[in-house]
């Protein structure tokens, strides 16, 4: 259980809530939520969006009944949170660039942070897709060197990668493979899948992936992984 | 646990009768980050075959109303990957380990049946009734007769008590069940998850590679208290009820009906504490009720 | 409603393929407190029986996760009092009539459709599935010999098209939907209720006074899709399918599945404009997806 | 839909609630009430405990889930009410003496109101029985002409009916059997059942109750009754 500090919308269908709670959180690592009882079933995966100290954020877009009933609490509600979970993003050393798209932003917030703090003299660029509507893009601008901003488009049109560049993607699985085909094999990528999860702790098998190594679970082995691991690349 | 939830299955004692379901639960591992096993009655392996398996491609979890449909393909490491690396963990878990088998045919049930031989594992859950795998388990758990066969095939070559997996899909299990006693089986569990399917209307096509796939939790416990009802009237030997069990008063339920362990599985996920919720449950409910053991209510319906 | 749902099952023309299930609607006339019966593609009688029928003593509903058991055990007026006072209401209204018939023995079946010739029904729907009423229509529907048997007798005599109600709790469903095919039906309904137990555990009894009863509503749904799959694959006669629709994603799901109508029972009494909100959301989606009639998606998975 | 007017706890476990609604409304009449989408499926029978126009009461005791998410509404909040369901108390000529139990005594104050509406010249007395603690007592008293008053007994033990009245009773079953075979013959005795419900309107036969007069739906038929057709007396 944690407390709701705050839920808002901050794009249409898209939410940011910030929930109490301490403990050691990586980049790329997620949640399991929940705000109901049985229907639905099972908690839903979160990415942290940020996290510092007894603030931890998640952003998220209302797509079902999951993220629409967490979309309904308010301020000093609970939320059952169980986490963090999942690998995380590796440490990046040299100079960071993040692709995201869509929903898929919602991680590589806390990554952008997290690098520059271990790298003050780090170099990060940050390309951003959406179908129709932007956010969060001026939180990246604030941080980021760069922000390569796309709406409607096909942002792996528009990616440069620089040299000594770690490149780091979330969005839709099209736009991963794209990233993942697109970055010359110089420069490692990494990419953070997603699947549906029952147990989020890898005991049931049900988020498992192919890799080059035979299968992944998402949830625990995952769900980060270097795109060579689950792209033919 | 105090002795209101000990239970004896046959001559296997179990500090109580909850047991976290076959596939739910891995090799117990990612569970010790909430409690020590050793709080449980026993615990049960994922489903193992022969060789390793890689289970089913695509999608393989679907959310239905209070229930989950799973197309995991019982992926598993294989037996002998099981006894190297898993079992000499597992043994040293102060509870009872049941060790779960599917197969594709007669020959590997049997093999696989061998390989535990050489572990001392208490009791073997026989699954003839995975609906997951093509040429699986499940062919065997619909016919009285072919559950019967394969059930006295494997207790002949096993040194260890076999508790037999039915499946809620097939003729009546009763008679299944029936079967199964008469072949030699020790004990009977029930039930396996539901033949189910889901479409994905977006998509215009069905959710599983598989076509269908099984369906398991809450939605399934009436289903699975009428079936263990049904069986525990029909044979003699020890039950171990499961379906879509997910608090004490569920679990309890089961226990009137006749069970004499129960198994938690999907609720699991929803709820990691569940089984020790369960337990702690039950036990209040003994000395509210002011039970000596929570025996004294089994079969009382 | 529009061309977009116009539906034929065989040669009867349904304005939709959305009919309230037997025994969740009574003869309608509750109904039209909510909206105008004509809107419906059609509507099915609760089931009647040659004799009236007090239906079953003790508690009849008890809910269960996403789901609800009941034991009304056929509660009907009886044939006679049906013709008399319920259908020439019923038949007024511009809707396809569907009359629900179930039985305890071959006479009651062979009698009670032989009244029914003398009222111009255009579909009878033979219940042969309810597990609700002992000596009840169950043991035919359970097994494919008897079912095709029964199946026979009343294609025969009635001067109506015969629908087969098929139960969930048999042998392999598809084999006994052929059975009826064999045997003369023109059409399959599916699923009846799913057979299922409640125990009371504060009492230390069991909730139905029948023992067992009949699980419906959206938990049974995975099960009866696919169900309702595995007849539209195995027959060439229509499928009228059910079990657990509550909006018209699910519904379209079914007719995904093969089914050319589909009928509403336990969302009903959850909402009792489901019926034509179903209708809407299938119109909505014909108009959306671009297609000129329902019939366009039906069996694509 | 309906909006919730206000929704107090009155004391441990039993709650008032008031929303919006206008209509014909009867004493004893019920409303199935639901706040929740599948989990519990079903809509809950709620009597009605007082109504004026724009303005309807229900009282009621949280003993499960359904209870248990009406209890958590709060003002302006959205609840589906579909109603009212039910024949209601007959219109009571003479005097009215009413025997209440527990949460049987919500839909009393409603017809004790009404009845005095109607019959200005009237006398009413009202009994009512309590387990551990009373509610609405004080209501009562300043209703009707004489309230008596019993927490953890039997409160036929105290009941007389006296010449002329009719009496009507709701509460645990047991009781309204022992007030049935209590009052002497002369009396009419009209009793409030109770049955789980699916429908609430007639259609699903789950609520049947055995009569006299072969099987009637409480819902529809009831949930009112004249003590003969209901009891063996
Ligand atoms: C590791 C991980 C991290 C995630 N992080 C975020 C995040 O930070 N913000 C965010 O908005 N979303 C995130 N998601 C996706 C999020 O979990 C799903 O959108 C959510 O579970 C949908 O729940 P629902 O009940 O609202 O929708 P449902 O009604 O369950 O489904 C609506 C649609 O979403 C799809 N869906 C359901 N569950 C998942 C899932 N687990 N993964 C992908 N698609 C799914 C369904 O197939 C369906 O098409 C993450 C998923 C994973 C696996
Ligand atoms: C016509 C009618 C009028 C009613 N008026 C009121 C009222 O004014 N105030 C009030 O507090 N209650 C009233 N009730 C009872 C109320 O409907 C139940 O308490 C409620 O449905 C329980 O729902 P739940 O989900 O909280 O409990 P559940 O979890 O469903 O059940 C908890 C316990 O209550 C019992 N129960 C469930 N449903 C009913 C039911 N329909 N009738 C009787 N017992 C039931 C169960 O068997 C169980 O023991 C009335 C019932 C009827 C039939
Ligand atoms: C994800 C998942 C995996 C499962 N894997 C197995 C398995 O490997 N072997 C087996 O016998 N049963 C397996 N089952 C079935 C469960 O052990 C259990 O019989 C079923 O889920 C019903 O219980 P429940 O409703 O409590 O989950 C699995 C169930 C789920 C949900
Ligand atoms: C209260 C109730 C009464 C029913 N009575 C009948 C009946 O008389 N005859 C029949 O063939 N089916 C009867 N059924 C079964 C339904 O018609 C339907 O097959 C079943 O409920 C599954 O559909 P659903 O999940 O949409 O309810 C009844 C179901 C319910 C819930
Ligand atoms: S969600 Fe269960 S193994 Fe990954
Ligand atoms: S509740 Fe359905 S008939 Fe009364």
């Amino acid at each position: 259980m944690a407390l709701v500090q705050s839920n808002t919308c901050v794009s249409p269908g898209i939410y940011k809530m910030t929930v109490d709670f301490t403990g050691a959180v990586k980049p790329g690592q997620f949640f399991m939520l929940r705000a109901w009882d049985k229907d639905p079933l099972l908690s839903r995966p979160i990415s942290v969006h940020n996290y510092e100290p007894g603030k931890l954020t998640f952003l998220y877009q209302v797509v079902g009944k999951g993220t629409e009933i967490l979309s309904q609490l308010q301020s000093n509600d609970d939320v059952t949170i169980q986490g963090p979970y999942g690998n995380g993003f590796p440490e990046i050393t040299g100079d960071l660039c993040v692709v995201g798209g869509g929903i898929g932003t919602a991680p590589l917030y806390y990554l952008v942070r997290h690098y520059q703090k271990q790298n003050p003299a780090g170099k990060c660029r940050v390309y951003l897709g959406f179908r129709d509507i932007a956010y969060g893009a001026d939180a990246f601008a604030a941080l980021a060197d760069e922000v390569v901003l796309d709406v409607g488009g096909i942002i792996t049109h528009k990616l440069t990668v620089l040299p000594g560049e770690t490149v780091v993607t979330c969005g839709p699985e099209i736009m991963m493979a794209a990233v993942a085909s697109a970055v010359p094999a110089e420069h490692a990528v990494y990419v953070s899948l997603e699947a549906h999860m029952a147990c989020g702790i890898g005991a049931c098998l049900g988020c498992t992936c192919e890799t080059r190594s035979g299968n992944k679970k998402v949830c625990k082995d995952g769900p980060v992984f270097g795109r060579e691991e689950v792209f033919n690349v | 646990m105090s002795d209101y939830l000990e239970t004896k299955f046959n001559d296997i004692l179990f500090k109580n009768p909850v047991i976290p379901a076959s596939g739910t639960f891995g090799f117990g591992r990612e569970y010790e980050a909430f409690y020590d096993l050793a709080k449980l009655g026993g615990l049960c392996s994922k489903g193992l075959t022969l060789e390793p398996k890689s289970g089913n491609t695509g999608m393989r979890l679907w959310e239905t109303p209070a229930g989950l449909m799973n197309s995991i393909g019982l992926e598993n490491p294989g037996i002998d990957a099981f006894i190297e690396k898993e079992w000499p963990h597992l043994k040293n878990i102060d509870t009872v380990t049941i060790v779960n088998v599917g197969g594709k045919d007669e020959e590997s049930y049997l093999t696989a049946i061998e390989k535990l031989n050489t572990i001392d594992a208490q009791l073997i859950e026989l699954n003839i009734s995975c609906p997951n795998v093509k040429a699986g388990g499940m062919a065997y758990g619909i016919k009285a007769t072919t559950a019967g066969d394969i059930t006295k095939k494997v207790v002949d070559i096993s040194r260890h008590p076999i508790m037999v997996k039915l499946s809620p899909n097939g003729e009546a299990v009763a008679d299944i069940a029936r079967a199964c006693e008469a072949a030699g089986a020790q004990g009977i569990s029930l039930i396996n998850t539901l033949q189910g399917m889901a479409i994905d209307y977006r998509k215009k096509a069905v959710v599983f590679d598989n076509l269908y796939a099984g369906l398991s939790g809450p939605a399934v416990k009436p289903v699975a208290l009428r079936m263990t009802h049904q069986v525990c009237q029909a044979v003699k030997i020890p039950v171990m009820a499961m379906g879509g069990i997910s608090d004490w008063k569920d679990a309890l339920e089961f226990i009137m009906a006749g069970a004499t362990c129960i198994q938690i599985g999907t609720i699991n996920f929803n709820n990691p504490m569940a089984p020790i919720e369960i337990i702690e449950g039950l036990k209040a409910y003994c000395i509210k009720e002011g039970l000596a053991n929570i025996g004294e209510v089994r079969g009382i319906v």
